[in-house]
């Protein structure tokens, strides 16, 4: 894979915990790769897996999702059923042939600053690793 | 492939002027466009009652009659309901904004044969639009025409839409303006009711007369009994259709009622003609 | 006009001559599913009675690019259409249908992309030996050796194919591939013939269209649209499948700052089709949807042009998943009238 | 399985004044196909079928059912439908009684026990297809071929449907009047399609996916068919805004079978329908089944059986798996 390669990653953050993370990490200038775009939702539940493919046919080369910890979740449950859904669209992904590293999911609380750099240094590496993504894209043809 | 001579390709226009004609949910929006190629501008040649596919490059395009009369001048007029995608992406744009103008299309109202005798639009709600280029034609020609009644209807006064060229019709001799609302309203002077019903109120006498109704279906239907209890002719009465359409050229398919194409055949049908399509009231 | 043998040994080589892409019934899941591009592996044409998908689709790609455009910019090109393209192995239903539709794309306004697909296409036919269980294309005025639309027919006679040319498009081709031929004498003529008399005779199903044009307005509310339609899922197989099908819908993509307009198939048989923004629905049900299917074939196609539009290849009584038999639907109508 | 005594039942249910119709099979029009039938009156019950032939899952028809705007004064027709199932059929009965997509008063379901349905594929390879209506029976083990007056045997392994190899529920698991024994089920196959798969890596994976969405025509007729997807506004035909454009290509397509797979995880009961229908034989089976493995493996839940349980994925378990996650 091309060293020069630079991933485009997306990621939905929840509202009350993730982006909150994020901030924190950003406030308390904590470095993190720039590869992330990030779309905050109001809730990890929030997220469509359509939301997913649809960044990775418009382009993203890979996916965060990010939520508050089990239990945590300001709206009581939203990211158990995330977690249930989007585990079962990581396997449907996998088994169509999307490299299981292109698709992440992840707790950051709003606190955790450190541990959002870490996620998101994990997620870049995990996608560099997997290359560019134009299998998926939607102009993939000559329009 | 040149440009010109592909009939899918639409011109640019640039929006003069925009103005809303109705407010609430499902507001009317009002164009003035010019198209920006002169010559094309020059050539353009449109009559009462055709429409084009005017539309917002990335979204899509959507059939809308247009609803300037020839003889205002080199512009064109729509006058577009929030409805759908194309619409709400219509009305996000403002004087300066372009879009795009494939047209026009269809075979609009037999103005020449009409030539002589009295013209009674029957109106309702938005389906006004494609009535109000007859009232500008039949107005810029009143010599080659016997008169013109207009009767126009809405559900309340804030849905009438043209509202401002209505009180200047009233001055005309030969004009007659008749205006109507379902609900009672305050401050409101006309009439009170529905549309068929207004028009068996005003009696008019069917002789020499051309009778085009558009409006909600429901009320086209209860318009051309109430013409046939008057005394129209299937001859004298016509009225215009709409159906989804994609293409505007009779090629895509949809818009057929019966072995009818709204787009090529229409919209604008005789009531002889429609009588015998049993798809065309559905 | 020529009519001249090919031995099939030198397939590969005869393919390999001609100037232009070409296309041929493809095999795949053991089936001959549609036609794709000579890969070079093809030593022979495969055993097939028709595709699935018709090669309709090769003049009228099921997705076609309109005009394209940057999202921020009003500049707008149409794709260039310049590849020729032979099809060596259409059935004559198919070719058939291709004349038959390009009535409608010639009518009043011309379409650009089909009828310039349609030019740059030459379509080398091949009879049908043994047709299929639900062909009825005696019915509707075609027949297995019919060569309408088509350039070139060819015959397969076991070992060789015979291939008469029918338009100028057709002897131009031959001219390119002219030192493996040879002439065809009397005797195989007579063979073909017999061919075609006992491929004729394999036809099993019929139907009589006399008076069906100008009877289905009048069966508009009749019971038996009901009855035919009932089972219909409203999928879009029959009219996908079927090659006069030529309703397309109009969509525009973007991705980033690229955007095009472009068409695709749509289906009558689509709840969406007819639907207005205002949610009204002149065809509300599959009963009207089903009706204006078989109208739109046999009667207004009819009015317009003359012609039926329908070739009677059975692909849509084939795929439908609940065996809905157009065939079936015209007894009945046949019968109402 | 006894024709007459389903035919008497039939006469019986149809003849209550609150049944609109029953969804039944019929003989097709040619070879070995069988349609749908909606029967009305008694009269009609002599047509009803079962047989290896009767593939179709009729469980669709329930929410298929158009609902055109009335005419003013005019009342809905809220009579019941009966309809006849086999195993596969009622788990897809279930299922959409959990998911509130009908309610169990508006329904009787005559339960069908099946020994296992065919692939006409396989049939019509083995014994091509004629164009008079041929009948297939269940016959011990196997099946017989009524062809001519003369009776063919037919060896189970050589036509039996791929969905039926994998069956585990050959009887109704929801019924009001059961038709006939139910009967003993059998042991299932290994999942070869999905296994041989799962046994690829990633981009084999891909490979073969691209070439099968490839050839997809989006004629919709495996959502269609499907029992369970019955929403009204479908997220295929939603225009504003388009998760998925129309255009057919790969990376629509896959979008698509993406979403329509994910759609029906936790909800599928493998009745095999999509796949029968496709056009362009695509492999759908091996999607949805590769889910339903997930789901019953490492969240311990199957779709279609309890008719009172909750929606897989409108609810959730604490100690759901999440060895995923970061």
């Amino acid at each position: 894979m091309s060293e020069d390669f630079e991933p485009n990653i997306v990621a939905f953050l929840c509202n009350w915990c993730s982006y909150a993370g994020a901030d924190l990490a950003g406030t308390s200038r904590i470095h993190y790769p720039a590869n992330i775009k990030v779309i905050r939702v109001m809730c990890s539940g929030r997220v469509n897996p359509l939301y997913v493919m649809n960044a990775l046919q418009q382009g993203a080369d890979g996916v965060l999702v990010s939520g508050c910890h089990p239990g945590d979740c300001h709206y009581m449950e939203g990211n158990y059923y995330a977690r249930r859904r989007l585990g079962i669209f990581k396997d449907l992904l996998e088994f169509v042939g999307v490299d299981p590293r292109r698709f992440h999911m992840s707790w950051v609380s709003a606190s955790e600053g450190h541990k959002w750099k870490e996620v998101v240094e994990k997620t870049v590496e995990d996608v560099r690793a997997a290359g560019p993504f134009e299998g998926f894209r939607r102009r993939q043809i000559d329009w | 492939m040149k440009t010109s001579e592909n009939p899918y390709i639409p011109y640019l226009a640039t929006i003069e002027n925009a103005w809303y004609e109705t407010g609430g949910e499902r507001c009317i929006k009002t164009f003035k466009v010019v198209i920006d190629d002169k010559e094309v501008r020059e050539n353009w040649n449109h009559c009462p009652g055709q429409s084009a596919m005017i539309g917002v490059l990335g979204v899509g395009e959507s059939m809308i009659s247009i609803s300037a009369s020839p003889t205002e001048g080199r512009f064109l007029r729509f006058s577009v309901m929030r409805m759908g995608k194309v619409t709400q992406a219509l009305h996000q744009l403002d004087p300066g904004d372009k879009m795009t103008i494939r047209g026009p299309y269809g075979n609009g109202f037999p103005l020449e044969e009409w030539e002589g005798k009295h013209i009674l639009t029957i109106g309702g709600g938005i389906g006004q639009a494609p009535l109000r280029p007859i009232i500008e034609y039949v107005k810029a020609k009143q010599d080659l025409y016997a008169g013109l009644t207009m009767i126009y209807g809405a559900r309340t006064s804030g849905d009438l839409c043209f509202k401002d060229e209505f009180t200047e019709m009233s001055k005309c001799d030969d004009l007659s303006c008749h205006l109507t609302i379902d609900i009672e309203e305050e401050g409101w002077e006309h009439n009170v009711g529905f549309v068929p019903q207004m028009l068996l109120d005003l009696n008019p006498s069917p002789e020499n007369k051309i009778a085009i109704t558009c409006g909600p279906p429901i009320m086209i239907r209860f318009v051309l009994e109430n013409l046939k209890k008057l005394g129209f002719a299937d001859e004298q009465i016509y009225t215009t259709l709409e159906n989804r359409m994609k293409c505007g050229i009779g090629k895509c398919g949809r818009c057929n009622v019966g072995n009818l194409y709204v787009c090529k055949d229409g919209p604008v049908f005789c009531y002889s003609v429609l009588k015998n399509v049993p798809e065309a009231f559905a | 006009m020529s009519a001249m043998l090919l031995n099939k040994d030198k397939w590969p080589e005869f393919v390999g001559k001609l100037s232009g892409k070409v296309w041929v019934p493809k095999v795949e899941e053991g089936e001959a599913i549609r036609f794709g591009p000579l890969s070079g592996e093809e030593s022979k044409l495969p055993e097939y009675c028709n595709t699935r998908v018709p090669p309709k689709e090769i003049v009228f790609p099921e997705t076609e690019t309109l005009y394209c455009f940057q999202a921020d910019e009003h500049e707008m090109t149409a794709p260039e259409i310049d590849e020729r393209k032979i099809i060596i192995g259409i059935r004559p239903c198919d070719a058939r249908a291709m004349k038959i539709v390009e009535k409608l794309f010639r009518w009043d306004v011309d379409d650009p992309y089909y009828l310039k697909h349609r030019e740059l296409v030459t379509l080398v036919g091949l009879a049908c030996n043994a047709p299929g269980l639900n062909c009825f294309c005696t019915s509707v005025g075609g027949g297995p050796a019919s060569t309408e639309g088509l350039d070139i027919i060819m015959f397969d006679l076991e070992d060789r194919y015979l291939l008469e040319t029918i338009t100028e498009k057709g002897e131009a081709l031959l001219k390119e591939v002219e030192g493996l031929l040879e002439e065809a004498g009397q005797d195989v003529l007579a063979q073909k013939e017999k061919l075609i008399e006992a491929a004729e005779n394999k036809i099993s199903r019929s139907v009589d269209t006399e008076g069906i044009a100008e009877g289905l307005p009048g069966l508009w509310e009749d019971p038996l649209w009901k009855r035919v339609s009932a089972s219909c899922l409203g999928c879009g197989t029959c009219t996908y499948l079927c090659p006069t099908c030529h309703c397309f819908d109009i969509q525009d993509e973007t991705e980033g700052f690229e955007a095009r307009r472009y068409r695709t198939w749509d289906s009558c048989m689509f709840e969406e089709y007819t639907r207005h923004a205002s949610g009204h629905n002149p065809r509300p049900t599959r009963r009207e949807r089903t009706r204006n299917r078989i109208n739109h074939k046999y009667s207004y196609y009819v009015d317009k042009f003359d012609l039926i539009a329908c070739v009677g290849c059975g692909r849509c009584i084939n795929y439908c998943p609940v065996n809905i038999d157009i065939v079936e639907i015209l007894r009945q109508v046949k019968e109402a009238l | 399985m006894d024709l007459e005594q389903l035919r008497k039942t039939a006469a019986e249910v149809v003849a209550k004044d609150d049944v609109k119709y029953l969804i039944g099979w019929k003989k097709g029009t040619y070879g070995y196909r069988v349609s749908p039938v909606f029967i009305e009156n008694e009269a009609d019950t002599e047509d009803l079928i079962f047989s290896p032939l009767c593939t179709a899952n009729l469980v669709t028809y329930l929410t298929l059912v158009e609902k055109p705007p009335l005419p003013r004064g005019q009342k809905p027709d809220t009579r019941k439908v009966a309809l006849m199932v086999k195993g596969c059929d009622s788990r897809a009965v279930a299922q959409i009684l959990v998911e509130k997509g009908i309610e169990r008063e508006q329904i009787i379901v005559i339960g069908c026990p099946c020994p296992g349905v065919i692939d006409v594929n396989l049939l019509v390879a083995k014994y091509p297809e004629v164009a008079e209506n041929t009948e297939l029976k269940w016959s011990g083990e196997d099946f017989v071929l009524i062809r001519g007056g003369e009776e063919i045997p037919v060896k189970r392994e050589e036509v039996l449907a791929e969905k039926c190899r994998l069956c585990r529920y050959p009887n109704p698991v929801v019924s009001d009047i059961m038709i006939g024994e139910p009967v003993k089920p059998w042991q299932t196959e290994e999942d070869t399609g999905v296994s041989e798969l799962e046994g690829k890596n990633v981009a084999e994976r891909w490979e073969y996916w691209e070439e099968q969405f490839a050839r997809c025509i989006r004629c919709y007729s495996c959502r269609n068919v499907c029992p369970l997807c019955y929403c009204e506004d479908c997220i295929l035909d939603r225009l504003n805004p388009t998760w998925i454009n129309r255009a057919v290509n790969f990376s629509e397509n896959t979008a698509f079978h993406i979403a329509r797979a994910f759609h029906l995880a936790g909800r599928c009961v493998e009745c095999g329908e999509c796949e029968r229908v496709c056009p362009v034989k695509i492999p759908l089976g091996r999607l949805n089944r590769k889910l339903a493995r997930e789901v019953r493996d490492n969240y311990g839940f199957e779709p279609g059986l309890d008719p009172d349980g909750k929606p897989f994925q409108a609810s959730y378990k604490p100690d759901d798996p999440e060895d995923f996650i970061l």
